[in-house]
């Protein structure tokens, strides 16, 4: 019983910290059409220069300046990449992002070289916050916990309660409208922009010292942050929340219980074949539910994009 | 994102003409004569082996464009096909009775046949609508078949792989396939049927349809024709040739990896596709030497291949979103207005410097990485047959004037060659 | 970076250099491992420490075959099967007779399987693959041939090593496995499972799974089923940001008993380890530096240290390849007959500086030699890693480590 | 008449609770030309999209030729002998205004989704559509991207398109909206001469054209037909005078 509830913290963590980075993306997904792929690099980015900051001024500074120099670095990108390339259309522009990426990468490396970082946890945080029967909880996840809800709360206020918000709400939809009642949409779209991977930078901020700082971390959660938002929605703030949720609990619970297919099969009344080293399915019988966690995802993506194709909380069919 | 990746027809930035080039024999003798005298110019092992590399990836491109350039379905996955192929060819590799009892050359329809048979389970779901879901199921099959290669070890045998050895195959008048040179000759012959093949298919009902569903898909369907089994159509076609292309990669390496399946496969391939132009037939050719070139034999001369394959990808995007070939076929109109000569002087004063600029800012770049990353007390580097130490002034200054001088003349002269451009363009006029 | 950048040479005109460069007065050795992408880091470093060993322990010391240098020229296989058979044929075609190569098993496997290809089809251009890292057992069992010779210690010996060092720890009486799923996390668990069995009856193992590679963004759902598991002992042969990432999660929810690793010390790991890994993180290997065995040792690995400051001298094994290497050139008299420096391979004893002597067994072609337990800590520690104070200090040693080792292997000689 | 072409009882639709086509019965009998007309809003569009069955009806039948089209899709529809154009251009704009209309062309002489004849190779294909361009004058413009037509070319190549596949019903939506003067007359006159022995089906808002045109006309006002008759008498008819033509005429005066 214990189990169950540290796993739902556990999942918890994983999930709002996917759901910073897909917040960001979904909201550029749904205004600009665009697969944004450099997302996740944002990400690492956000992480690098914490990391860099936090040798100098400390983690708090870090926490600080480096989402803000990421959201910087990506409004230039929209202004001086994906604007130009806008106008070719969405393939081009979804590729660029694609390059981007990879040259994002190539420059990490060539900054900061091909090792992992050592990006710590702040010695402030560097505690157990509480244990729940021997599992220690580390404050710092609880930290975790507390910055992802303040910017989703922050976030849901400054979109449904600001007159910003309904400007950006509305020319999401409608950017010729909005444009017409004399609002800058190409600002809104840049500001968007940055503040989409401004987010993505502040969650590899405080990703980096718990699930590393090395040049591989983007490329491991790149695309799992597109699987998020297509489950949820594109475009749906609450939908990316959900997803992302739902995915950090699954993940979490798969791994965590020893479920195996010869369990599920034989359960539901298919017997297990007698010669198993022989059978060609013989590796098919043999997974267990922690081999398959992180795949579960992709699993739950096609099936919703073949019968639901707008994703759980999608308005229109993309 | 709009139901239908493709570019908005109204932005004459970007035309699609794949269908607008009538069937000539004349290329297709010249490419056959190329393919036979290469050995004799590029006669060294390496440079088979490069050259293999090269013409499988561009069976693979062109298997890709069918897809993404001529049916407008851009796949996040496509190396699965491939893989999939190659290791159904492994597999028949490794049964040396059936193996034994054909040649080795007609090995690669088996692997088009098993490719072809995985996209028409796939295809079966994936392509009922274009765009964004097409794209996103192509990302999740390929993520779970490229997952599967590492827990379904019957098949795709972990992570090792699957070998084989092709000299057990019946031998072909006598050819065993020992050597580079023959495995050359045979992965020529595919290339060239394999390219012609997917050439025709353009131009039957099914592919010109491709294009014409990809333009405007609710209108093929007021046509007569299903969008989606158009799609179908096409995706199974792609796949096949996809597998093609597996199978010479067996052949060639007698050894398939979970590396044919994954994610960074199918994303190359799409940037070599890219890079190479989606909008012409021979586009996804081009880009697939260049890159081969650039990941081959450039990551021979610097560790920072990648970085710079980046840098030259991004640039097409962003400047020719035709890719090469599009670059290429931008000079069609003003060859035929006989109007060349005057872009060889303004070409040569921009490009020249511009050329020497970019080379000098790649000096500038490796000095640096040589500064940062090189052992201690390891000053000395070479670049361009020149040795010096990097950890003096001098290099630096020089580097820095070649890449001002030269970007600073390119940029002078800029507004000319644009001039002269608009002149050449421009029907009648002076000349 | 002493490979040349010649950046301006037109990528057609390299085509024909590949193929002209063919002669030379060096022995050259290809290095095809990663020098760039997510595991250049290893392979860089691993480049440094061939170069270093063939100019200090041979270079500088006038060469052999009376004042024949070593080259140790590096090839980027990016760590890809099809990139590495590439390579191969560019260094073969470049004259190349020695092919080194490590970083996994999966271009291991290709490579042995090509270069057996190769001679048998090519006898005039024959290569020796010099394996000094890749450690799936198969390499020197079932697909073991005359032209591989492995100077690492195969994963059933370190295993090997690793149980009788949980069966002499009377605090260990509950082991968890966890590894990578694929065949090497897989051959991990299996020969664990194995040895302890054979060597004890009351070490009890509580959990035994495999993880996606490469996949995990969080490793705490693992740790908790760990810790809960009561487990004393953890073993893993994760590498590279699965063990990072593993081994902190461990660590930081509360489990304290050692970890054995394969892989758990260089290319950033240890510094990222730091403090937290303090007496917990184990791992297996060959060749001692902490504590030094030797001035010669010192002297070694201060000269290493002068040319790469941030460097490590973590793969000891490549200095012995490159010793063993020379002394079989000067004992067959030449270095162009691959055969006969391979017949003068096989069943050499070879003192290394590090202490203690390597057989390369002729049986299987598998180096047999004594093996260690390390702990990483920054105590006693002369010679640390990625420029922290932290390094791996020798706590435990098996002598010719799996001497009576079975094979499986059936050498064919040409 | 026998079986009439085209024939719709009781169709309704509605966008949720807003009824926009409430209840329509109709007939229109073989190579007769019909206009559709009424205000803006009327659901003249809606209406063709459910015979068409791009959009999904709530209610009702529509038969073509005596035959059920209940939960066919579109290109199975055309398939059947129905063709129709767009509102709004809709043509292939990246292909050359040949390849537009000889795909129009592929399904109706029986190519399918065949992968073994060349589109090149065929005769009857290539002159088949260099007929369709010589009908509808665009012969000149053959081999320019179909993007790059002007807006008249754009309609004319549209009607082209629709009435390749040799339909026997053919549905145009608005053939001359936007146009001026003299393109309307070239339309018309277009139309005029390409539905020859064919039942058309129109919805216009210019007057001069659906008078010049069309047998018998219809009178859509919010999703009812109020009056179906031809033209002397729909122009007689005071429901229609007062709900459409009333307001029409007086602006002309």
């Amino acid at each position: 019983m214990e189990l169950i509830l540290v796993n739902i913290i556990d999942g918890l963590v994983t999930g709002l910290l996917l759901f910073m980075l897909s917040a960001g993306l979904t909201l550029i997904f749904s205004m600009m059409g665009v697969l944004n792929f450099a997302h996740a690099s944002f990400y690492m980015l956000g992480a690098y220069f914490a990391y860099q900051i936090s040798i100098a001024l400390g983690f708090w500074m870090g926490l600080l300046i480096a989402p803000l120099i990421v959201g910087v670095l990506g409004a230039g990108v929209e202004r001086y990449g994906l604007r130009r390339v806008h106008q070719y259309g969405h393939v081009p522009e979804l590729i660029f992002t694609f390059g981007l990426a990879l040259l994002i990468e190539e420059l990490v490396q060539f900054i900061w070289g091909k090792n992992q970082m050592p990006y710590n946890v702040p010695e402030v945080l560097n505690f157990t916050a509480f244990s729940i029967a021997g599992n220690s909880i580390p404050a710092f996840k609880i930290f975790m916990i507390f910055i992802s809800i303040g910017i989703f709360i922050g976030l849901l206020y400054i979109l449904t309660k600001t007159r910003v918000g309904m400007i950006i709400q509305a020319a999401l939809s409608y950017p010729r409208t909005v444009e017409a009642l004399g609002h800058n949409v190409p600002l809104i779209f840049m500001g968007v922009f940055g503040v989409g991977t401004a987010l993505a930078g502040v969650a590899g901020v405080i990703a980096g010292p718990v699930l590393g700082t090395f040049p591989g971390m983007a490329f491991v959660l790149g695309s799992i942050v597109f699987v998020t938002i297509v489950i949820g929605g594109l475009g749906s703030l609450w939908g990316a929340l959900v997803a992302s949720l739902l995915i950090g609990w699954m993940t979490t619970f798969a791994k965590s219980y020893n479920i195996r297919m010869s369990d599920i099969l034989n359960g539901i009344g298919i017997s297990t074949p007698e010669n198993l080293d022989d059978n060609i399915f013989r590796d098919f019988w043999t997974v267990t539910s922690p081999q398959i966690a992180d795949i579960l995802p992709y699993i739950l993506m096609v099936l919703i994009l073949i019968f639901r194709p707008a994703g759980l909380f999608g308005k229109r069919e993309s | 994102m709009t139901d239908q990746i493709t570019t908005d027809p109204s932005k004459p930035a970007q035309r699609m003409r794949a269908g607008s080039m009538s069937l000539t024999v004349g290329p297709w003798i010249v490419a056959a004569v190329a393919l036979m005298l290469m050995p004799y110019i590029f006669t060294s092992n390496s440079a088979l082996t490069i050259m293999n590399q090269m013409w499988i990836t561009v069976v693979f491109a062109l298997a890709y464009n069918m897809l993404l350039g001529q049916g407008g379905m851009l796949s996040f996955g496509h190396a699965v096909y491939a893989g999939v192929g190659g290791f159904a060819c492994m597999h028949i590799m490794n049964n040396s009775d059936l193996f034994a009892s054909f040649p080795l050359p007609v090995l690669p329809i088996f692997g088009g046949l098993f490719g072809m048979g995985l996209a028409m389970i796939v295809g079966a779901f994936s392509t009922r609508s274009a765009g964004t879901v097409f794209a996103m199921i192509s990302l999740g099959v390929g993520e779970l078949i490229a997952a599967c290669s590492v827990i379904i070890v019957a098949f795709f045998g972990g992570e090792e792989g699957v070998s084989g050895d092709r000299t057990y195959a019946m031998p072909f008048f006598g050819n065993e396939f020992l050597q580079q040179i023959d495995v050359y000759y045979l992965t020529s012959f595919w290339v060239l049927l394999s390219a012609i093949l997917m050439y025709l298919w353009s131009r039957t009902p099914v592919g010109r349809m491709a294009n014409a569903v990809r333009d405007n898909p609710e209108r093929a369907e007021f046509l007569g024709y299903s969008a989606r089994w158009v799609r179908f159509y096409s995706f199974v076609a792609s796949g096949f040739f996809a597998g093609v292309a597996g199978g010479l990669f067996a052949i060639n390496y007698e050894i398939l990896t979970e590396e044919n399946l994954n994610t960074a496969s199918s994303g190359v391939i799409l940037l070599v596709t890219f890079l190479g132009g989606v909008g012409f037939f021979f586009g996804p050719i081009i880009g697939a030497i260049v890159f081969t070139l650039v990941q081959t034999v450039l990551s021979l001369q610097t560790e920072l291949w990648a970085f710079y394959a980046g840098s030259l990808f991004l640039a097409t995007v962003m400047f020719f979103p035709g890719g090469l070939a599009g670059l290429m076929m931008m000079h069609v109109p003003v060859f035929r207005l006989g109007k060349m000569k005057m872009l060889l002087l303004p070409y040569a004063k921009t490009l020249i410097p511009a050329a020497i600029g970019i080379l000098g800012l790649c000096c500038l770049v490796e000095m640096t990485f040589h500064y940062r990353h090189a052992a201690t007390g390891d000053h000395e580097m070479t670049l361009f047959w020149t040795t010096f130490d990097s950890h003096t002034l001098m290099p630096w200054i020089i580097a820095a004037a070649i890449t001002a001088v030269g970007l600073g003349i390119a940029k002078m002269t800029a507004p000319a060659l644009k001039e002269a451009w608009d002149e050449a363009n421009t029907a009648g006029g002076t000349s | 970076m002493k490979k040349l950048t010649k950046l301006g040479a037109v990528s057609a005109l390299s085509l024909i250099i590949g193929a002209t460069s063919a002669f030379a007065e060096n022995i050259k050795i290809a290095f095809i491992d990663p020098l760039s992408g997510p595991f250049a880091s290893t392979g860089t470093n691993g480049l440094h420490q061939f170069e270093f060993a063939a100019d200090y322990l041979v270079n500088q010391k006038g060469g052999v075959l009376g004042g024949t240098n070593f080259e140790v020229i590096g090839f980027d296989n990016k760590i890809s099967p099809k990139e590495s058979l590439i390579q191969l044929q560019v260094a073969i075609d470049q004259g190349v007779r020695y092919i080194v190569q490590g970083n996994s098993s999966g271009v291991a496997n290709a490579l042995t399987e090509a270069v057996e290809k190769h001679n048998k089809r090519n006898p005039d251009s024959r290569v020796l693959f010099l394996n000094y890292a890749a450690v799936d057992p198969a390499l020197t069992n079932e697909k073991c041939n005359f032209w591989h010779f492995r100077f690492d210690a195969n994963a059933d010996l370190k295993m090997d090593a690793i149980t009788d060092s949980i069966v002499a720890n009377p605090d260990v009486s509950k082991v968890y496995l966890i590894g990578q799923d694929y065949s090497f996390g897989k051959a991990v668990a299996a020969a664990a499972n194995r040895f302890l069995g054979e060597k004890s009856d009351t070490i009890e193992i509580v959990g035994d799974e495999l993880h996606p590679i490469g996949k995990v963004k969080d490793f705490t759902p693992y740790s908790r089923k760990i810790v809960a598991s009561g487990a004393n002992a953890v073993i893993t042969g994760n590498w590279g940001a699965d063990m990072l990432g593993l081994g902190k999660s461990i660590i930081e929810n509360g489990f304290e008993g050692p970890i054995y690793t394969y892989y758990a010390a260089g290319s950033g790991i240890t510094a990222a380890f730091g403090e937290s890994g303090k007496g917990t993180i184990r791992l297996v290997g060959e060749g001692k530096v902490n504590p030094s065995p030797s001035q010669e040792v010192s002297d070694y690995y201060n000269a290493f240290l002068a040319k790469h400051p941030d460097g490590n001298l973590d793969q000891t094994r490549i200095a012995n390849t490159i010793g063993m290497l020379a002394r079989a050139i000067e004992e067959a008299g030449t270095a162009d007959d691959v055969v006969a420096v391979a017949s003068a391979l096989e069943g050499m004893e070879y003192e290394t500086m590090f202490g203690g002597k390597i057989l390369m067994r002729a049986s299987d072609h598998q180096a047999i030699q004594d093996l260690h337990i390390f702990e990483h800590t920054d105590e006693d520690i002369a010679f640390p890693y990625d420029g922290s104070t932290f390094g791996v200090k020798v706590i435990n040693t098996i002598e010719m480590a799996g001497a009576d080792s079975p094979t499986t292997c059936e050498m064919k000689r040409p | 008449m026998s079986t009439p072409a085209l024939e719709l009882t009781g169709l309704k639709k509605s966008f949720g609770k807003a009824e926009i086509i409430r209840g329509i019965d109709l007939s229109i009998g073989k190579s007769e030309r019909h206009a559709i007309i009424g205000p803006n809003g009327a659901g003249k569009s809606t209406l063709f999209n459910l015979i068409t069955a791009r959009f999904p009806a709530t209610e009702g039948t529509v038969k073509l030729h005596g035959e059920d089209l209940a939960g066919l899709q579109p290109f199975q529809i055309n398939r059947k002998g129905l063709s129709r154009s767009f509102q709004i251009t809709n043509i292939f704009p990246k292909m050359t205004v040949f390849e537009n209309v000889r795909c129009a062309l592929l399904w109706a002489q029986g190519y399918k989704y065949s992968f073994w004849n060349l589109v090149n190779k065929s005769r009857r294909l290539n002159e088949g559509a260099d007929a369709i361009l010589d009908q509808i004058n665009l012969l000149p413009r053959r081999d320019l991207p179909a993007g790059m037509l002007s807006y008249a070319e754009q309609r004319a190549l549209e009607i082209g398109i629709t009435i390749a596949g040799g339909a026997d019903v053919i549905m145009l939506d608005e053939p001359t909206a936007g146009m001026s003067h003299s393109e309307t007359d070239y339309i018309t006159d277009l139309i005029l001469k390409v539905t020859e022995g064919k039942t058309l089906i129109m919805v216009e808002h210019d007057m001069g054209v659906v008078f010049g045109l069309a047998d018998r006309i219809s009178v859509l006002v919010y999703g009812e037909i109020i009056a179906t008759n031809t033209p002397e008498l729909v122009r007689a008819d005071p429901k229609v005078q007062e709900a459409y033509l009333g307001a029409a005429l007086e602006e002309e005066h």
